[in-house]
């Protein structure tokens, strides 16, 4: 959390200090097309993924980059995604959500209850998706009025709820896996379009819409601002605390679309569905570049956190590495990701602050700096 | 002032009361205010003014008291209900977002935007506009606030004010940061302002800033207001003072004490030192019990001289020595055990401990003096925080209270009193008045003094030249990164200071934008 | 097979079962996933596997990162279709959840041999081989009423596995049955993670709650430690515990009989090692000669035998370390 | 800048703000005995803590007033609470260690392998506890140096470090349950003194331990300063770094001696030891009024938010509720918990403000209030 502390107040003066200074990648965007910013943004995240994609050619081959291994790499990203792309939000409004799990697995047994399957089979499969994401919204709702008005901090709220709802989940569902009857669900969901499978795209589509929300929006902008200095936000007139619980509902919504997603994916609803999912899903935002402090975060490099865990258990696998040593792999990796990104990143600041400064005068460079440079 | 009603006050305050746990910070203060009028906002540190202007914007809900907004009353829930009714306001402490860029900050909470997109193009054009008109044209609206100076974040949150085409605009201390040539480009946004009918409640505890700017002054002491409505061009500076104080004091600067040796082997010797993009070869030396002033425009490096000499950056050359000893270079551990001092200019992001309570604030450079094996005596702590504190003059004299709790200056005070109390060799004072009242700035030059004769080297970097002159036993102008002179602070007038900085500025760069070119 | 000590031993490398079957044929690739090895029981099945799959030089077996998250065990059986193994060895977190993905295999012409935990679709799998969880309670129910069925008041506790595991329903569905048809009941419950940690822990608890108990069963004999060492903590001892799975440190210490552990419910751990051996019997159309049946069987179910100092000795060796 | 507005909004008494209010239970100890002191700023705790007691024995009588219950609690509060006080260091110095229940788990595997028990029986059962400590130290101090020279967000790192010291424990014990052969260990820990259990009186111990070093040393104070703003600590003279690594190596240690705790419990070394332990401690430590963001945090708060948690499961199960019912109260007494905690905090600074303040009223009162105010 304190790590952007340093941050910031170490950029005012660059030196050495025991926090880890974000990668530029955890800039705002300000403007700036996807490929060009974000991107660019994320380069370092970028090279680790590519690395760990050639890592798989190599070893694996083929079998690594066979169309259907991409699918199925895809098909796994999309259920941790979508969940990560509301955890973005929450993170960079300068919260954290430990309840999408739980919220994943509630959704996914009311959605699945007989009385539920009842009515959908009389009306139309889409109350089973109605119900996922209203049982998901109402409990973001109460996370964030919890959290804004209750004024509890996140991390106890969201813990407290992670816990209620798995128990509500198995109450409903008396621990038994309830399975999913309305075939035209499951064939519309585990169907392909254009030979995507659904689920991959509804994945693009949470991402897009989460990428234009966060950086082409007032409301993602202000999200940016609660979570970056929460008080300048309310001296700027903006409803601090609405906000907050905006924030927590669109987070429960994504675990609705995810329960659909896991529903569809595995023809069950059951009170185990998501289980230990909000690691997963912060790991992703936060190797993705995201300051757990708030303020500062991108679409693109959770999406990319997301690929690169799901793409490494993906190559464990075709390489049947033993589980134990999968572990330990895995613990090397993420660290050495995260340093490559930062080393790149580094590199990127350093090439960039030799010609223009002014966009990354973030170093601290004195005016004096480079007085030849005339006012635009 | 420009065609005022006297009889309608477009803004009156009446007996407003706000208590903070444990704090009565506003026990009935009235104010009013006439459309394009300046009217001064002026009171000790911890006076209760930016309580009140907080008040005004909505920010605070105060206890007691009505405000009336052109004669009707009005309660202001939040800050968007201030702002609607055409109030803006500057705050003291800087409040932008540091990770969004300018033009975000400028617009924030007033984002235009069409079917619910954003237009960052029509945003950034405006806020370049305002930028311009501020002189600052240099200040990009792509830029993140969080990579710009105190200097230049505080023209932002002007601009942001001056957006909102506001009745009233309230400008809290917004000079502290600001250097002369920006004061005045301030200045003239004011007077224009003022010409249009807009009214402007500035507080500043730069006297003579009143003097040249204001048209009326109300003066709160303690949380209550003792006069109001003076004239601010005939008034005084005595009365002003001891209405502020509740006593009499000299602005004046303590006495240089004539053995300034000269002869004696200085205590700081600083050689060819350079920070790259920063400043070259800058080399001076700092005789025990000599106070050196460091002028320059904002940006010219000074800070950054500071940091580097403390070992705050990594020099790229050059070197540092105290007492004859070589300092590490970018160790300010290292620094800190050879006798350096350095009191930051940025309180909040390099000084404070803002949840802490006073004493811990004070005593975390010298916890060694109060600790044997590793375990520390609190009471000890205390004890030396209150001494300090009172010498001060801080206010709460309860050294328990959070830093955070207290007003600008007085934290100001803290960062002060930290490096007070470490009775260093040498000791680096960055803006070591921003902010702090009149009464106590005097307490402050004495104590500085009464260092120095102790055989301190002091080191004191300022943006008012007449304090650096005042202070000073020699002043080292720098300019774009370079010394342009050396000479001892009788020999130099502000003109004369003046003239050296223009010198030092590249050719080519506009008046306007000296010491900004980013 | 599978259920008779001779043929669990095989988990140990099943060169006994000595029949043409083990003659060399041609190499088969054999994928396998299981949940997360978070307990003994579990461990020691993925071992087995391995351990069985070593022991036939013309079996290549792939093993996938254990998981609790059926959504990475469905990409895992995925993978494995993408990559043509010749059959899939699955110990499904969730039977009924990885179900459409096992139909998926079996139609894309790679047997799925399901192992334990069954699938809510018989063509989902070509062999099921099933430890008898229903049973397993059952068996420790009637064994517990074998011994206090005189008294109908007598006080019994039960320390369950992870209680949102359906399996962990089943068993405990059997245990009160059975305990009905003596008259007698669960006094006391408690559920833990199969871990020894856990199981000190909600024991202490328990102990707590119950200041007397004549009869306690616990669901693993992993967790089962754990609990003996709770017991051991309160000094406890006027009551008879019933272990479940069957773990070597569990026959062990009822061999001693130095412990209130009287018995144990065996939960063969080498279900999976048979699973490999039957999918490269599947994979190579080989029989299973040991049967009369000329085909591999759809469906074999492990019973649960009560396993007291009497019997010990015959298990003892087949049993798993944990 | 951004950290420290955030902590002035976090406390603001006025703003209506998204974060939470600290209640000032939080605020840092200022000398004082622990009982007016710590206690007093944790009165909401307490009362919290007194409630659940209350239930407790109106549900279950004399089987929760029992001793032998008090002291089963305390044993099972035991290994938690010693690792909730290393963890209340680090995050009190601005991190978060998410190592903690692998790292458990690799020092109790590492102390009961044969080779260490072979070793521990020829010379003295005091090496398995030495290598159980050593163990936690050493993964601690790579925990640290990652951090605090690599540069990495503790979050990523130490998630990191938990993959993989559990892949590592799970290679070394080859998931096998290692029993503790060594009776004197068993005895000795397993024991009691003065009818108090050892692994009690240990907890006792490294509380007060902590309590000292955190509230009377010029480390605690550091820690305070490190977490509360790194930049300033720096620019204090502060050797920041070596303080963050000081801090990890700290809950390492406190890692292995729960460790040692647990194998005396269990008398097993696993692989599964403290699994999602680091939640449990995280959510004690929160609960108990430290900040996730640093800066603030109190022994005590820790201490209380433990035996919330451990009393909790303990009285659920004298009541024999199923453990989804149990899994929903959870949720919902935590809340209530940390609201009651704020509501009594809220009372207990009216109360304060409105009684006479002479040293704090000072500044504050209008000008007649106080005549001598102006400066000596
Ligand atoms: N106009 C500017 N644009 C961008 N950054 C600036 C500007 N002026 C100063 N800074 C930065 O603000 C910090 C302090 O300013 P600096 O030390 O360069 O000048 P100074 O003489 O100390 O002026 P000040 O009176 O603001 O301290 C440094 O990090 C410097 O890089
Ligand atoms: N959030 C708060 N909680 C408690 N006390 C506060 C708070 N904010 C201000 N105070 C107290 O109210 C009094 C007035 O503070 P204020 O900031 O208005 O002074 P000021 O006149 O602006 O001083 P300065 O000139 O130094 O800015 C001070 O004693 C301060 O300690
Ligand atoms: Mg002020
Ligand atoms: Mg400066």
């Amino acid at each position: 959390m304190s790590e952007n502390t340093r941050t910031t107040t170490g950029s005012t003066v660059a030196a050495p200090d025991a926090r880890p200074t974000p990668p530029p990648s955890t800039r705002t965007p300000s403007g700036g097309g996807l490929l060009s910013g974000s991107i660019g943004r994320n380069l370092g995240l970028v090279v680790a993924f590519a690395l760990l994609c050639i890592v798989g050619i190599v070893t694996a081959g083929d079998r690594f980059a066979s169309t259907d291994n991409v699918l199925t790499i895809l098909r796994l990203a999309a259920v941790v995604g979508v969940v990560s792309i509301g955890m973005t939000f929450v993170i960079i409004g300068g919260g954290i959500d430990l309840s999408v799990g739980a919220l994943v697995a509630l959704s996914s047994v009311w959605a699945t209850t007989l009385a539920t399957q009842a009515v959908a089979a009389d009306v139309h499969w889409i109350v089973m998706v109605g119900t996922a994401v209203l049982v998901g919204a109402v409990a973001g709702l109460v996370n964030g009025v919890v959290i804004a008005y209750g004024k509890l901090v996140a991390f106890i709220a969201t813990l407290a709820m992670l816990a209620a709802a798995r128990g509500l989940a198995e109450i409903i569902a008396n621990r038994r896996t309830q399975i999913v009857q309305d075939q035209d669900f499951l064939r519309f969901f585990s169907g392909s379009v254009l030979g995507i499978p659904t689920l991959v795209w509804m994945f693009a589509l949470v991402a897009v819409a989460g990428w234009v929300l966060l950086n082409r929006t007032t409301f993602g902008r202000r999200t940016f601002a609660v979570g970056g200095n929460a008080e300048a936000a309310r001296l700027a007139g903006i409803r601090v605390q609405r906000h907050t619980v905006a924030l927590y509902v669109l987070s429960g919504v994504t675990c609705g679309i995810a329960a659909v997603m896991l529903m569809a994916r595995t023809t069950t609803g059951s009170s185990t569905h998501g289980t230990l999912l909000e690691l997963d899903t912060i790991a992703a935002v936060v190797i993705g570049g995201t300051l757990l402090i708030g303020g500062r975060g991108t679409i693109v490099g959770t999406v990319i956190g997301v690929l690169i865990f799901t793409t490494l258990s993906n190559v464990f696998t075709l390489n049947n590495l033993s589980s134990s040593a999968q572990a330990v792999a895995k613990g090397v990796i993420i660290v050495a990701a995260v340093l490559l990104q930062q080393r790149v990143a580094a590199g990127r600041r350093q090439r960039r602050s030799s010609k223009a400064l002014p966009p990354t005068a973030a170093e601290g460079a004195p005016a004096g700096a480079s007085p030849g440079v005339p006012a635009p | 002032m420009a065609g005022t009603d006297l009889s309608s006050p477009l803004l009156e305050m009446q007996g407003i009361v706000k208590t903070f746990p444990g704090v009565r910070a506003l026990g009935g203060v009235d104010l009013d205010v006439q459309a394009g009028e300046v009217h001064c906002l002026l009171g000790q540190n911890g006076a209760g003014k930016s309580t009140l202007i907080k008040v005004l914007a909505g920010a605070h809900q105060p206890d007691e008291g009505v405000i009336r907004w052109q004669g009707a009353e009005v309660r202001l829930t939040d800050p968007q209900a201030a702002m609607n009714l055409g109030i803006a306001t500057i705050y003291q402490e800087l409040d932008l977002v540091a990770g969004l860029s300018v033009a975000d900050n400028v617009f924030l909470g007033r984002e235009r935007s069409r079917f619910g997109l954003n237009r960052p193009a029509t945003d950034q054009r405006a806020t370049a506009a305002l930028m311009a008109r501020l002189g600052h044209p240099e200040i990009r609206p792509g830029t993140e606030v969080g990579a710009l100076s105190a200097a230049s974040q505080q023209m932002v949150s002007i601009a942001r004010a001056l957006s909102q085409d506001a009745r009233l605009i309230v400008m809290d201390e917004p000079s502290a940061v600001l250097d002369n040539e920006e004061v005045e480009r301030l200045f003239a946004v004011v007077r224009d302002l003022t010409a249009d009918g807009v009214a402007v409640v500035y507080i500043s505890h730069r006297l003579e800033e009143i003097r040249q700017i204001g048209d009326r002054i109300t003066v709160i002491k303690d949380g209550a207001t003792v006069a109001t409505g003076l004239p601010a061009r005939e008034t005084p500076t005595r009365e002003v003072i001891s209405l502020m104080t509740g006593r009499t004091i000299e602005y004046v600067f303590p006495q240089r004490t004539e053995r300034v040796a000269v002869t004696a082997t200085p205590v700081l010797e600083v050689s060819d030192l350079s920070v790259p993009g920063r400043f070259s070869d800058v080399s001076f030396t700092v005789a025990p019990g000599e106070i050196l002033g460091l002028a320059g425009l904002v940006g010219s490096g000074r800070s950054e001289v500071l940091e580097a000499v403390y070992g705050a950056r990594r020099p790229s050359s050059g070197e540092v020595r105290v007492d004859g000893k070589r300092l590490r270079p970018g160790d300010v551990a290292a620094a800190v055990g050879a006798g350096v001092g350095l009191a930051p200019e940025e309180r909040k992001s390099q000084a404070l401990m803002l949840g802490d309570p006073i004493y811990r604030n004070i005593t975390l450079s010298s916890l060694a003096r109060f600790s044997r094996a590793g375990f520390l005596s609190v009471r000890a702590e205390k004890a030396a925080a209150r001494e300090q504190t009172e010498a001060l003059d801080l206010r709460p004299v309860d050294v328990d209270r959070e830093v955070r709790t207290l007003s600008g200056g007085n934290q100001q005070k803290v960062v002060l009193a930290r490096w007070l109390l470490r009775d260093c060799r040498v000791l680096l004072l960055d803006e070591p008045t921003r902010g702090v009242d009149v009464g106590a700035r005097s307490e402050i030059y004495a104590l500085v003094r009464a260092l120095a004769d102790r055989g301190v080297a002091v080191v004191v970097v300022s943006s008012e030249i007449p304090e650096v002159l005042g202070l000073a036993d020699r002043v080292l102008v720098l300019g774009d990164g370079r010394v342009l002179a050396d000479e001892p602070a009788t020999a130099l007038d502000e003109h004369r200071v003046l003239d050296l900085v223009m010198q030092g500025l590249p050719s080519g760069a506009t008046h306007t934008t000296e010491g900004h070119v980013a | 097979t599978g259920n008779t000590p001779e043929a669990s031993s095989s988990g140990g490398g099943g060169n006994n079962a000595a029949s043409s079957n083990d003659d060399t044929g041609d190499t088969v690739t054999i994928g396998f996933s299981a949940p997360a090895a978070d307990h003994g029981w579990m461990a020691q099945i993925t071992a087995a596997a391995r351990a069985e799959a070593d022991s036939y030089d013309d079996v290549e077996l792939v093993v996938a990162e254990g998981t609790n998250d059926v959504s990475t065990q469905i990409s895992q059986v995925e993978t494995f279709i993408n990559d043509g193994v010749d059959a899939i060895v699955l110990l499904p977190f969730d039977g009924a959840a990885l179900t459409p993905i096992a139909l998926e295999a079996m139609q894309a012409g790679i047997p799925v041999i399901n192992v334990d935990r069954e699938f809510n679709d018989p063509d989902a799998a070509r062999v099921t081989i099933l430890g008898d969880n229903y049973g397993m309670g059952v068996s420790a129910g009637t064994y517990i009423c074998s011994q206090l069925g005189d008294q109908p008041d007598a006080v019994v506790a039960e320390v369950a596995g992870i209680d949102s595991l359906p399996l962990t329903q089943e068993r405990s569905q059997g245990f009160s049955d059975a305990l009905a048809d003596c008259g007698l009941d669960v006094d006391n419950r408690v559920a833990a993670e199969f871990t020894v940690e856990s199981g000190e822990e909600v024991t202490a608890n328990l102990l707590q709650a119950a200041p007397q108990i004549d009869a306690l069963w616990n669901h693993d004999d992993d967790q089962g430690i754990g609990v003996l060492a709770a017991i051991n903590n309160a000094g406890r001892d006027e009551f008879f515990m019933v272990g479940g799975a069957g773990s070597a440190n569990a026959m062990r210490s009822i061999q001693a009989g130095d412990s209130v552990l009287q018995a144990t419910v065996i939960y063969p751990a080498s279900q999976a090692a048979d699973g490999v051996r039957l999918a490269r019997l599947v994979a190579q159309d080989k029989a299973l000669s040991d049967l009369i049946d000329v085909e591999v069987p759809r469906r074999i179910t492990l019973s649960a035998p009560v396993v007291t100092a009497d019997n010990v000795d015959q298990y003892i060796d087949s049993a798993f370390e944990s």
